[in-house]
């Protein structure tokens, strides 16, 4: 048992936070949400050679052959880097095409020619089977589009991505969404039984949101330790200090969270059964901590934290986008509760939680 | 102990009330702008011409010279009414115009007080500065006199709508070599004068009213110092408890509004897992209904508040609590209505009639603006509770 | 307008006060959570004397003739002191009585030699008529008592009280319960449109609870103020300084909308329409001051404050209990959400809510 | 990176679940009195006859001297097997002892340490005193050294089970002269001297495991002082970081046990309104998932945290964050048993197999005990985040 990571994965992990950084970063995200750029062709290509669309699929399909922890790796840079660009549904998409066997697409889209955008069902007015994907949608980023993925815990699929124009900006200025209806058949179809990709990428997203919370939780330790007010660094105040360590806490056991869920998930099940519960209580953890860290690292930061320039916006936009992804809060708290047995505990054995 | 009002008040409320009906106006306030300083201007000629501009301000200075509670009756139906927000005159009207009754002196009233009545002048806050937020008595520009004027260099930040005001009115610092609080100065100077610069500063909630202000040796005339050189601090205090004072009171009966729309919304829309209504979410429900009863407490403060200041001239300590009490109340309404609307709340959409998203971003400066909840909850400590430093 | 104390009930105040201090306070509360001290008929019987338990009635009727601001600042009263006995049953038992025309049990009640108890329907398991109480109740306090004080928005009656000896004490050490079948006719009724009771008592329990983060807030700010550590009182450290902020906010709230409330109600309903809506509101908020602030008080005086000797224990046992009366939380939130007009104030006014 | 453990480790596991199996006692441990002492120490001769007292202590004091790795796979199979808890011995068994096996002369380790694996002494902490309880070196009880003895006068309090212990462990001031923490001496003393005064304290959930110690001139042998005279501070925070590390990982897996438990009870019992099951009230369903979640994230903070000690040596930040989580997750269940439960749900039920209010109440105590939540979080935001003091 070691659930740290070891010398390959930090390496990935340190070679994605220098492309991000030069590529992809909070600057760029900046340059987006000024309409001073865009995610275009090139960048993804760029993406593409690193290998990060199939960094999770075998080499013998096109990929480069490692498991869900590097990729979770890569994720939470891409999550403290705020990128823009549709990364999450490209790596799902290119997934769902080279295990689905459609391979036409599964070129295109590990090689960055073939664009995805993503398309959560809004519950209740929507159906996703393998032979039809009908009904209202909420798309992210579906101008330059060719393919949406569409991922629900039963089957994964990719459908061509309709007139995506009408998309107007969302709480995350990188992003832009349009909520329309679909009716339609799959390009690709992945079902849950033949790969786990919900799953999947329900850890990925955890694992952007849980990059998201470190990175404020550096931001706001950074300026608490730097700032001054009334002749003191504010760091010293409890009010700051102590919000501080709760970023740092409630990033700590969603990371930790994470891990052991994508651990259990690689390992198929043996470890752990319980893999939906495990997985959505991971992203709850995530999502609640990049949430509550984006408040805190505003009101750390002050008036500052507020504007338009700075980071915390990327990162509260984008954590109230992605945690909106796999169903949402109620998903989570449905897939938690349903992996709690339903027997009796206290009838069951004698004396355990007499703590005093 | 009566909740009744007098029937002259109520005489009162019927007139407003009449008069709101037929002149509020019905177009839509331009959020940017000069076309927004227009609206906001006309709006307040309006009520001048009508005989209902500065409720509260004496009479010898143009107002109505009305009580406290003609001034809560007032804020309640211009709130029912579905009156515009007061907009780039609330600097002038609600705060800066009335501490000038207070602290200014004839010929400064005289020039300033009749055009802010009127709406033809636009005035901005220009206190806080990059280095010093929330610790006021820290600020760093300077103003040094020459002859009969200030020579004023230095910057200031999150001056509300100076993008378009006539006058910013600074805390400056003009003896550093008094101890921090002593050596300030209270004046307000003509955003046109020659060493100025106005940049606007978008916030992460888009919008831009927001500034900053650059200062290079920018030369005030000395008869706009309000209070008395190096006496800024006390005109200050006075300004700023003016501005967390009544001034905010139409803000909490919007807040009553909002909510009641957010449970409309709530009403009508599927819950989270797509059946029921989303106001059948027992978690839905109950931060509704504690928002709700916020708002309803929110008025029996003012009341109270407001009941102390008739008897005893002086509000009581409510006062210092009830800007963050509403302030978090709307930051919990935000989250509330991101929950609400789901998936399909994420689109960006400026304006509470047609969304809710920006409604929740931009609250995340109700903790911030005017004395942030830290500041504030230090104030309750210390000064209400006895607390010591 | 005026909504502060007026003299006589700042009189009415400062006696009950001393009487309870004297009589029924924090030290009576200790000796009957010992078992050293029963509240027995003799001090219901003073405190009869003292016209609490028709403090609102007409004095026609054998009242004092005040209003319900009156009895609100008595309870206020009643709940700094946690005092112990049946002092809200009584008083509710007593205007049934009064008020339904049960003359017999009236003069008991109102002298104090009849006892009332608290009998709470049990959510979905009880019926309540003018004719017939059945199904499941939790009674509190049943052990000396005569009669059973049930109390619904529609109804409220007086029912014989049937053998409470198989009682328990509860989270309050004052008070015992039991959760038993009641199925018996009542003694005494007193319908809605009659007479308010139950929105009357809903605010008593109210001002208990009210009282109660009152004194709760002193205790710590007190404390607070005088125990040091690391050479400094400790309410110079934000964390505590700003808890005891938070301990005040919310009983200022709590107050200044349960007099609201109260007046609305006193007036017959002429300046507020959404009477019950207000009176829910105003316990909701005073049932979150009591318990956050049993809480709160506990935490400022560390390891001491959670002592039996302590009295921040019974505080926090009185809320529990009086919180649940009165349908509880849930009964709250409905009929706040109740009081919601349906239509949209968005498309009936142009413009507010604006703000920037 | 991997969640399996290796065939040995797995094997021991397999060893442990078949002991416990058959081993763990079926009566109810006694809430009080000798009946507990007996308890706790029957089953601790019995882990002890059966080779698996003392996981953790090192082998030449008598323990299995095993990797954290096998301490954790302890501690599960001991929770799933619902052993009891250990009582009145954890201070000895968990922290006490373990620290005498770092810090004590072979006399002293000889004197007790078998002993205490054998179930036959028990000791009491006796750290906190009225004036001193976060600010642990404030503390006042004096030893003065008389010849080959210390004479202790003061006053200890927050004592668990010292009116059944044998040895109370004490920080003492030996020399008032020295700054703060350098005048402390850390002394284990026979609670049967003369000059000894218990009293226990009750608590507001009715139970009486606290102790105030009174100590009146009561003689020490030199001998019993562990680490050196004026050496006690650091004595206390080797004994302060066992206490505050793996010593309450039990903890963390029966509480889990707890979660589910309330869920059971929430889904066979009416909602709030009486009507469905307490579960499908989306409040309350959100409250249990989190805590549920909170549960695995314990554990999985549990795992790295044992993951860094065995490749570094150290433990990872974690362990200075994972108690103020859990006793904070425990006040949270707490309301929330209350809330499933509602007007049913008020009789005071210590066990928690028979209700919840006991466990609500105890866990007031979750966020003060072994360091106070202000006192974590200022640890958390000094030592790991580097915040300035």
């Amino acid at each position: 048992m070691d659930v740290l990571a070891d010398a390959d994965q930090a390496e990935i992990t340190a070679l994605a936070r220098e492309f991000l950084t030069e590529r992809l970063g909070p600057d760029q995200a900046h340059a987006v949400a000024d309409g001073r750029a865009v995610v275009d062709a090139a960048l993804l290509g760029r993406a593409a050679e690193l290998g990060w669309f199939g960094l999770g699929l075998p080499e013998s399909r096109g990929g480069a052959g490692y498991g869900l922890l590097e990729e979770i790796a890569v994720f939470r840079e891409i999550g403290r880097a705020v990128s823009p660009g549709p990364l999450l549904p490209m790596v799902l998409a290119a997934r769902i095409a080279v295990l689905g066997g459609a391979d036409s697409q599964a070129e295109g889209l590990l090689s960055g020619t073939l664009r995805a955008a993503w398309a959560e069902p809004v519950p209740g007015a929507a159906t996703v089977t393998a032979e039809r994907v009908s009904g209202r949608f909420a798309s992210f980023d579906p101008e330059r589009a060719d393919v949406l993925v569409v991922v629900t815990p039963e089957v994964a699929v990719l459908v061509p991505a309709p007139d995506g124009s009408a998309a107007v900006p969302s709480v995350d200025p990188t992003i832009s969404t349009l909520v329309a209806e679909l009716e339609v058949a799959p390009l690709a179809v992945l079902p849950a039984d033949a790969d786990p990709v919900y799953l999947r990428g329900l850890l990925l997203s955890a694992a952007a949101l849980v990059g998201s919370a470190q990175r404020t939780t550096e931001m706001a330790v950074e300026h608490a330790g730097t700032r001054e007010a009334f002749g003191r660094p504010i760091g010293t105040y409890q009010a700051i200090k102590h919000r501080c360590a709760d970023m740092w806490m409630r990033t700590q056991a969603a990371d930790a969270h994470l891990v052991y869920a994508a651990l259990a998930l690689d390992s198929g099940g043996k470890v752990e059964a319980d893999l939906p519960g495990l997985a959505h209580g991971a992203r709850s953890l995530a999502a609640e901590a990049a949430a509550r860290n984006g408040e805190a690292v505003v009101q750390v930061h002050g008036a500052m934290g507020y504007t338009w320039e700075h980071d915390s916006g990327l990162h509260i936009g984008r954590a109230e986008v992605l945690r909106r992804w796999f169903g949402g809060p109620a998903a989570d708290v449905d897939a938690v509760l349903a992996s709690v047995p339903l027997s009796d505990p206290r009838t069951t054995i004698s004396q355990a939680g007499e703590t005093p | 102990m009566d909740l009744a009002f007098s029937p002259e008040d109520e005489r009162f409320r019927e007139q407003a009330r009449d008069w709101l009906a037929t002149n509020v106006p019905r177009d839509p306030r331009p959020q940017e702008g000069p076309e927004m300083r227009e609206f906001d201007s006309a709006w307040q000629r309006r009520q001048f011409d009508g005989g209902w501009a500065g409720v509260s301000w004496p009479t010898e200075h143009g107002g109505l010279g009305l009580s406290t509670v003609r001034q809560l009756i007032w804020h309640e139906e211009y709130a029912r009414a579905g009156a515009p927000y007061i907009g780039s005159l609330f600097s002038a009207v609600n705060y800066g115009g009335p501490a000038l009754t207070i602290e200014g002196t004839p010929e400064q009233q005289a020039a300033h007080l009749p055009r802010i009545l009127r709406g033809e002048e636009v005035w901005s806050q220009g206190f806080s500065e990059p280095e010093a937020g929330s610790d006021l008595a820290g600020l760093r520009t300077r103003g040094v006199v020459d002859g009969d004027e200030l020579v004023v260099t230095g910057q200031k930040i999150w001056s509300s709508y100076a993008q378009i005001a006539d006058f910013h009115f600074c805390l400056v610092r003009t003896d550093p070599e008094r101890p921090r609080h002593k050596g300030l100065t209270w004046v307000l100077i003509d955003l046109r004068s020659p060493g100025i610069t106005v940049r606007p500063i978008k916030t992460m909630a888009r919008d831009l009213h927001f500034c900053e202000v650059f200062y290079d040796e920018a030369r005030v005339p000395l008869g706009n110092v309000v209070g008395g050189l190096h006496n800024g601090w006390k005109v200050a205090m006075s300004t700023l408890t003016l501005e967390r004072g009544t001034a905010f009171m139409a803000d909490q009966v919007s807040f009553e509004r909002t909510v009641d729309a957010l449970v409309v919304e709530a009403a009508s829309r599927p819950g989270p897992r797509g059946t029921g209504r989303a106001l059948d979410d027992a978690g839905v429900a109950r931060q509704l209904a504690d928002l709700k009863t916020v708002a309803g407490a929110l008025r029996s403060l003012s009341y109270r508040s407001i009941s102390t200041l008739e008897r005893t001239g002086a509000p009581g300590p409510e006062g210092s609590m009830m800007r963050l009490y509403l302030g978090e109340a709307n930051q919990r309404l935000g989250r509330a209505a991101m929950d609400v609307l789901g998936v399909e709340g994420l689109a960006f959409v400026a304006h509470w009639r047609k969304g809710w998203s920006g409604h929740w971003l931009r609250h995340f400066a109700s903790t911030i603006g005017a004395g942030t909840a830290e500041i504030q909850r230090n104030v309750v400590g210390e000064r209400v509770l006895g607390l010591p430093r």
